[in-house]
């Protein structure tokens, strides 16, 4: 099951269906049949374009993290408001107390999209910008000392792995074969 | 292994939904905002953020320029030729009625205008991937310093 | 009714202020994250006023600025960092490159 | 206070908040198009035109013009940004110093314009009148007859589609041309054209120039940036 | 009974948000006028693009009055901005990065000697030892 | 399909669904082909066309099939059945000349894309004639426009300055088109229509500031479009460095394209009811003569021929606006003869220049130097070309100027008779530039300097186009008859033949 899920014919059927839901939620006709039949053969051709522009692969049908991440992201809404709070009093506060760093994390995600996921994670919480991401690097902008914090960010990058490995534990030896390569 | 990860993985993500909001627009013109020329624009877009994420020879390669006259060329004339098909079903020319005579609900307009806002749609993808291209694929010729 | 006014207002004033950057500067990066910002705003405008004249189906055009405001972020750091629209991108950072690993980043 | 649907039927243009929204939008349009004047980096330019564009858009919608909103943020902030990078990439990136009597023509002629643009809006149906000929005759005959005879909720795609189709078959010969032209000017064949595009990034020059954006201090802005030569030495 | 209730707390709820959501916006706005450096107000317009937008689209959410279909559409706007946002702004920094613009560090907010070493070829020494200063500088 | 009850439309639809079928053909002879195909078909329906308005009146045609206020209908009189048989009768000229000054001007794998502009161009220009909508008018015209000003760029291919040229043309012309489109917008906003026929019924009694503005906009903007004197900029150096079939194209049909939209707009649209009318013809009294003079005598001092003729092509236009600005049958009339005898004149002339270019290189006047014994029926072609813009006896210049002179002393006011002296004292002007070209001609043939070299013969389609034209211009001047009585009636349905003498 898993195996022909991220076949090409998986993904490829995978990503159809979720265009078609994403069709019916944007429309909101579900009783003119012109219109689903355009939703089909649009999501047909979404899914065969996306195929033939070589990008059909994990980091357009996430499927390796795909249920993980919505715990992933109900945690990481919770942390967005809490660093928020500390960037909003700085904006508020009359005098400011700021004090940027450059600091750097190691992001082991095995993924692409993990590796994305977890820089796209540190720009949203405000107070920290991933700048640059390069290999296993990520370069960080932080705004005060004490959202520099290297431990916290790293636990957000342990989270993200974790995400990555829920569904695919396979996923990671593969990777690290390509990695050793 | 090409460089600039998040963005590329966004773009991946991103491109299926992107094409299918355009033809969303695209074939809900009728009853939303929208229609031919906004979804044409939002296709090319798609293909647009492609080549900004992958490189203009990449997307030329799935996408080949050469291509795109003929899809320019095959929008105008499916508009134009609507109407032809119109004049010769005995109405004047871009008369939608005479492509369904007997119907009530005034299907002949209908198949009209899907056609017709169909050819707009694939004209204006298919000239702003024109325009992108020819601007986009040229090296700068000016390296002045001066910005 | 009242809250979507107090939004209104509030989600103008940030533009404002947004705007008042994007003609500051002072550096062209300013510029940049200031139209960034004025487009996320107008995406809340939008929505709002969809809500305040009660014709929420302009959300499709909340959703059509997103896509527009991302794809001009992206051509202006194409155009910042690489000069031409026509090439891959490819690592520049050559801050954070410094000799070790990175294989075949910078091709 | 919460049924959108019922408030939409008493609206009422000069004391809905949208009208106030609608004047703050143009206040702002305004001020961008001033600031746009002003600026004489191209790459300014283009960002608040940019800016101008996503406000035009929301000024559109605010006037219920919703395809004419879809059509502007489609291709006024979107495409057009796109385009006008690429092009500023091929061209300088600085305007030229104009010559200053241009200028003062250039003002006259503008002030006659908005000038008479004004004159013409003294006469001008008050706006928002439902009695006004743009909204009374052919406009109400739309509204009246598509229901009937197309039978389509949108009438802006029955208007556009079927009623004036022959104009839009214009207009995407219009776009047709303008396609065409690039061609033409740019592609195979022209003398500009055929030069071959390399895949990898000019290095080249690109050390003044980056040294530049960080900003000289000839320039007009990055005046808090400092030299990178001091962080290289 | 238990609909007017549930009716009012989503009113208040949803008034609370858009009220949230204004604050921030606004703080957000404000922040990317105050703040010092180009670095530190792209965290400012952060503010505005996390939680001043979601806390609004929250609150229209709740003012949909239940309509799922506005309920979808603002769901993927909402979604649009969470991938996006962070990836403009995450482009712009790098922009700014590559370009060479350096960021102000530190509490007495000092240009940082960072090399902007783009001629990495020739420089590297140079350039690892930049590195391991700003390394030291981080802990 | 009933043939006669679409003949309406056909003239634009066949080359509008023509020119894209010309962009996926391969290079070399076939685009031409086709493009030459379509012109001479589009001829014969325009002749055809002609022929129907001239016996059974005014047409109309609705686009769609949707009657007048709410779609678009073509409404085709006299007036536009004429300029609509001279656009495409000059394009079936101009388009197998075209062959072998392309072949040498543009480079071989761009002609697809050129024979496609040309065939849009033509479309584009027949839509605007034939249109009875004013917005219709605007976005044809822009068709059109866009197609010019590539067309014009192609001379970059010969001249680098053509892409300056291009580019002026596509600033002005682009103001020319804003101003236009503003000015239907405020028509709109007073009347609610945009049909010409119910613009003018609804305007009638309106003469508010918002109509005022209106007329204003439109007339500057379709100034700019004909190359009115104070706005005539662009026009020279477009001409110049365009290609030279483009320039035999755009001087026999472009100019005279928006003299029609003028007129159209000046008496189908406002009207005479349109008191402001009167002060505008004023104007163009003041702006033709101008012109006629200050274009005329800036012909005079050109070393460039194309540049010359250019020059006077601008004071040409000034005639036509004269014409205009009478505001009687006789004076419209006059206008409307000139458009077409012009289009035959300055078609010829630069046919003949582009000879010039093909065989040595450059439209200098230098090159022209020993032409006479060179090229002796091309020489022919110029001279006799160049006594019909004088306006000799014989040729179409002289019925024209005829026509003119004699519907400003029917009108007889002391302006006017002044005026009357004023052309022909403008014609010693054109006089004296066309004697320049031909002195020069009669010349030696230069033994040294960049055009001493041997050259062969023109190509003969080229000389057989030219003298199709150039006879044109003799047959005209001699059998004025049928011209003068179509533009005569057509004049009279313009004014309304009650208002003719309106003043």
């Amino acid at each position: 099951m898993v195996k022909f899920l991220i076949s090409i014919a998986g993904r490829f059927i995978v990503l159809s269906l979720a265009l078609m839901v994403i069709w019916l939620l944007l429309s909101g006709y579900f009783d003119k049949t012109t219109l689903l039949v355009f939703g089909v053969f649009s999501a047909l051709l979404c899914a065969w374009l996306t195929l033939h522009m070589g990008i059909l692969d994990d980091d357009s049908v996430p499927l390796s993290v795909m249920p993980g991440i919505f715990f992933y992201w109900l945690w990481l809404f919770i942390e967005i408001g809490k660093s928020n709070f500390i960037v909003a009093m700085q904006v508020w506060s009359p005098k400011m107390s700021l004090s940027p760093q450059m600091i750097r994390v190691k992001a082991h995600q095995i993924s692409d999209s993990g590796k994305a996921t977890y820089a796209n994670s540190i720009t949203l919480t405000p107070g920290t910008v991933s700048v640059d991401l390069l290999g296993e690097d990520i370069l960080i902008h932080a705004l005060t000392e004490d959202l520099a914090d290297v431990s916290a960010i790293e636990d957000m990058g342990r989270k993200v792995c974790r995400v990555e490995s829920t569904m695919h534990p396979n996923l990671k030896t593969k990777a690290k074969e390509g990695g050793g390569a | 292994m090409m460089g600039h990860l998040i963005l590329r993985v966004v773009i991946k993500l991103l491109f299926a939904p992107i094409l299918l909001f355009g033809l969303y627009v695209q074939f809900h013109g009728d009853y939303g905002p929208g229609g031919g020329f906004q979804a044409g624009v939002i296709f090319a877009s798609a293909f647009i953020l492609f080549a900004l994420g992958f490189g203009i020879k990449e997307t030329q390669k799935r996408l080949p320029p050469t291509v795109l006259p003929f899809f320019m060329v095959f929008g105008l004339l499916l508009y134009a030729l609507t109407g032809v098909l119109g004049l010769f079903m005995g109405g004047n020319f871009l008369d939608y009625y005479v492509l369904a005579p007997d119907s009530h609900h005034n299907a002949g307009q209908h198949i009209g205008i899907l056609l017709v806002e169909f050819g707009v749609g694939v004209a204006v993808f298919s000239a702003m991937m024109t325009i992108f291209y020819f601007f986009a694929g040229r090296e700068p010729e000016i390296h002045d310093a001066d910005w | 009714m009242i809250m979507y006014v107090a939004a209104t207002i509030a989600v103008i004033v940030a533009i404002v202020i947004a705007l008042a950057r994007a003609i500051l500067g002072p550096s062209l990066y300013d510029r940049v994250l200031a139209g960034n910002a004025v487009g996320t705003k107008t995406i809340l405008l939008l929505g709002l006023m969809g809500f305040l004249t009660g014709r929420p189906e302009f959300l499709d055009i909340a959703l059509l600025y997103a896509l527009m405001n991302f794809i001009a972020t992206i051509a202006i750091l194409k155009f910042f960092g690489y000069r031409t629209m026509s090439p891959q991108m490819r690592d520049i950072s050559s801050r954070l490159r410094n000799g070790h690993n990175d294989g075949g980043a910078d091709g | 206070m919460n049924d959108p649907v019922s408030f939409a039927t008493e609206f009422h243009p000069s004391s809905s908040p949208i009208f106030f929204v609608e004047l703050a939008i143009l206040t702002l349009l305004v001020i961008t198009s001033i600031a746009m004047l002003r600026m004489r980096r191209l790459f300014g330019v283009v960002m608040l035109s940019g800016i101008y564009s996503f406000l035009s858009a929301a000024f559109f919608v605010a006037l219920d013009a919703v395809d004419v909103a879809f059509t502007e943020a489609a291709v006024g902030a979107g495409i057009s940004t796109v385009l006008m990078l690429s092009a500023m990439l091929l061209t300088a990136r600085r305007e030229k110093p104009y010559a200053p009597g241009h200028a003062a023509l250039a003002a006259v002629v503008c002030v006659i314009v908005g000038g008479a643009l004004i004159y013409a809006t003294l006469d001008a149906p008050p706006y928002g009148d439902a009695a006004a000929p743009a909204n009374s005759y052919v406009g109400q005959a739309y509204v009246d007859r598509s229901v009937v005879e197309i039978s389509m909720p949108n009438i802006v795609t029955t208007v556009l589609a079927s009623y004036r189709s022959f104009d839009t078959m214009g207009e995407v010969a219009v776009i047709f041309t303008a396609a065409l032209a690039v061609m033409l000017l740019l592609g195979i064949g022209s003398d500009r054209g055929g030069k071959e595009v390399r895949d990898v990034p000019r290095l080249v020059g690109r050390e003044e120039e980056a040294q530049d954006l960080s900003g000289k201090p000839n320039l007009d802005d990055g005046g808090k940036a400092p030299s990178p030569k001091g962080g290289a030495s | 009974m238990m609909g007017e209730r549930m009716d009012s707390f989503i009113h208040y709820a949803s008034l609370f948000l858009f009220a949230a959501g204004s604050f921030f916006v606004i703080t957000g706005a404000l922040g990317l006028l105050r703040f010092p450096d180009f670095y530190t107000r792209m965290h400012a317009s952060g503010v505005t693009d996390t939680l001043g937008a979601d806390l609004i689209l929250w609150g229209m959410i709740l003012q949909a009055d239940g309509d799922w279909l506005l309920i979808a559409k603002l769901l993927i706007i909402m979604l649009f901005l969470m991938f996006t946002s962070p990836v403009s702004t995450h482009s712009i920094a790098h922009a700014a990065w590559v370009g060479g613009l350096n960021p102000l560090l530190g509490k007495d907010l000092k240009h940082s000697d960072i090399a902007p070493d783009r001629d990495e070829t020739k420089s590297a020494p140079e350039a690892q030892s930049a590195d391991g200063q700003h390394e030291g500088g981080t802990e | 399909m009933d043939f006669f009850a679409q003949l309406p439309a056909l003239p634009v639809v066949v080359p509008f669904v023509a020119a894209p079928l010309a962009l996926l053909m391969p290079p070399g002879r076939m685009p031409w082909l086709w493009a030459t195909l379509v012109s001479w078909v589009s001829f014969g329906l325009s002749l055809l066309l002609l022929e129907q308005v001239w016996i059974n009146g005014p047409i109309t045609y609705a686009m769609g099939g949707w009657a007048a206020p709410l779609g678009i209908i073509y409404y085709i009189d006299l007036a536009n059945a004429l300029v609509l048989s001279l656009v495409t009768g000059i394009a079936a000229v101009v388009f197998p000349y075209a062959y072998n000054s392309v072949r040498d001007e543009i480079n071989h794998s761009q002609t697809p894309g050129f024979y496609t502009a040309l065939l849009l161009c033509l479309a584009g220009l027949t839509g605007v004639t034939m249109t009875g909508d004013a917005f219709n008018v605007f976005v044809f015209l822009e068709v059109s426009s866009l197609a010019t000003y590539t067309l014009v760029a192609m001379g970059a291919g010969r001249d680098r300055r053509a892409l300056t040229a291009a580019f002026n043309y596509l600033v002005m012309g682009t103001i020319g088109a804003t101003f236009f489109v503003i000015g239907i917008g405020l028509l709109y906003q007073a009347t609610g229509t945009l049909n010409m026929l119910d613009l003018h019924e609804r305007l009638a009694g309106q003469d508010n500031r918002l109509v005022k503005a209106a007329f204003a906009f439109i007339i500057t903007g379709l100034g700019l479009k004909l190359a009115m004197l104070p706005l005539h900029l662009w026009l020279p150096p477009a001409y110049t460095y365009a290609p030279s079939a483009i320039t035999a194209f755009l001087a026999a049909t472009a100019t005279k394209v928006a003299v029609y939209i003028m007129l159209r707009f000046l008496f189908t649209v406002f009207g005479f009811d349109f008191p402001f009318l009167r002060v505008a013809l004023d104007f163009f009294l003041v702006l033709g003569i101008a012109g006629m003079f200050i274009a005329s005598l800036a012909a005079v001092f050109q070393d460039d021929v194309k540049m010359l003729l250019a020059y006077s092509s601008v004071a040409q236009i000034g005639y036509m606006l004269l014409g205009i600005s009478l505001g009687t049958v006789d004076g419209v009339a006059a206008s409307l003869i000139h458009v077409v005898n012009h289009a035959f004149i300055k078609a010829a002339l630069f046919m003949a220049v582009g000879i010039v270019v093909l065989r040595l290189g450059s439209h200098q006047l230098r090159a022209f130097q020993g032409l006479a014994t060179r090229m002796p029926w091309t020489s022919w072609g110029i001279v006799v070309a160049g006594l019909s813009l004088v306006g000799v006896p014989a040729t179409v210049g002289f019925v024209s100027k005829y026509a003119l002179l004699s519907a400003v002393f029917a009108k007889g006011g002391t302006m006017e008779i002044i005026a009357g002296f004023l052309i022909l004292a403008s014609s010693l002007l054109a006089v004296v530039y066309m004697m320049r070209i031909i002195k020069v001609m009669l010349e030696p043939v230069p033994t040294e300097g960049p055009f001493a070299r041997n050259i062969a013969a023109p190509p003969l389609m080229m000389r057989l186009m030219l003298w199709i034209m150039v006879g044109a211009n003799i047959y005209f001047g001699l059998q004025a008859q049928p011209v003068i009585a179509i533009a005569q009636k057509a004049a009279a349905t313009l004014l309304g033949v009650d208002s003719g003498e309106a003043f």
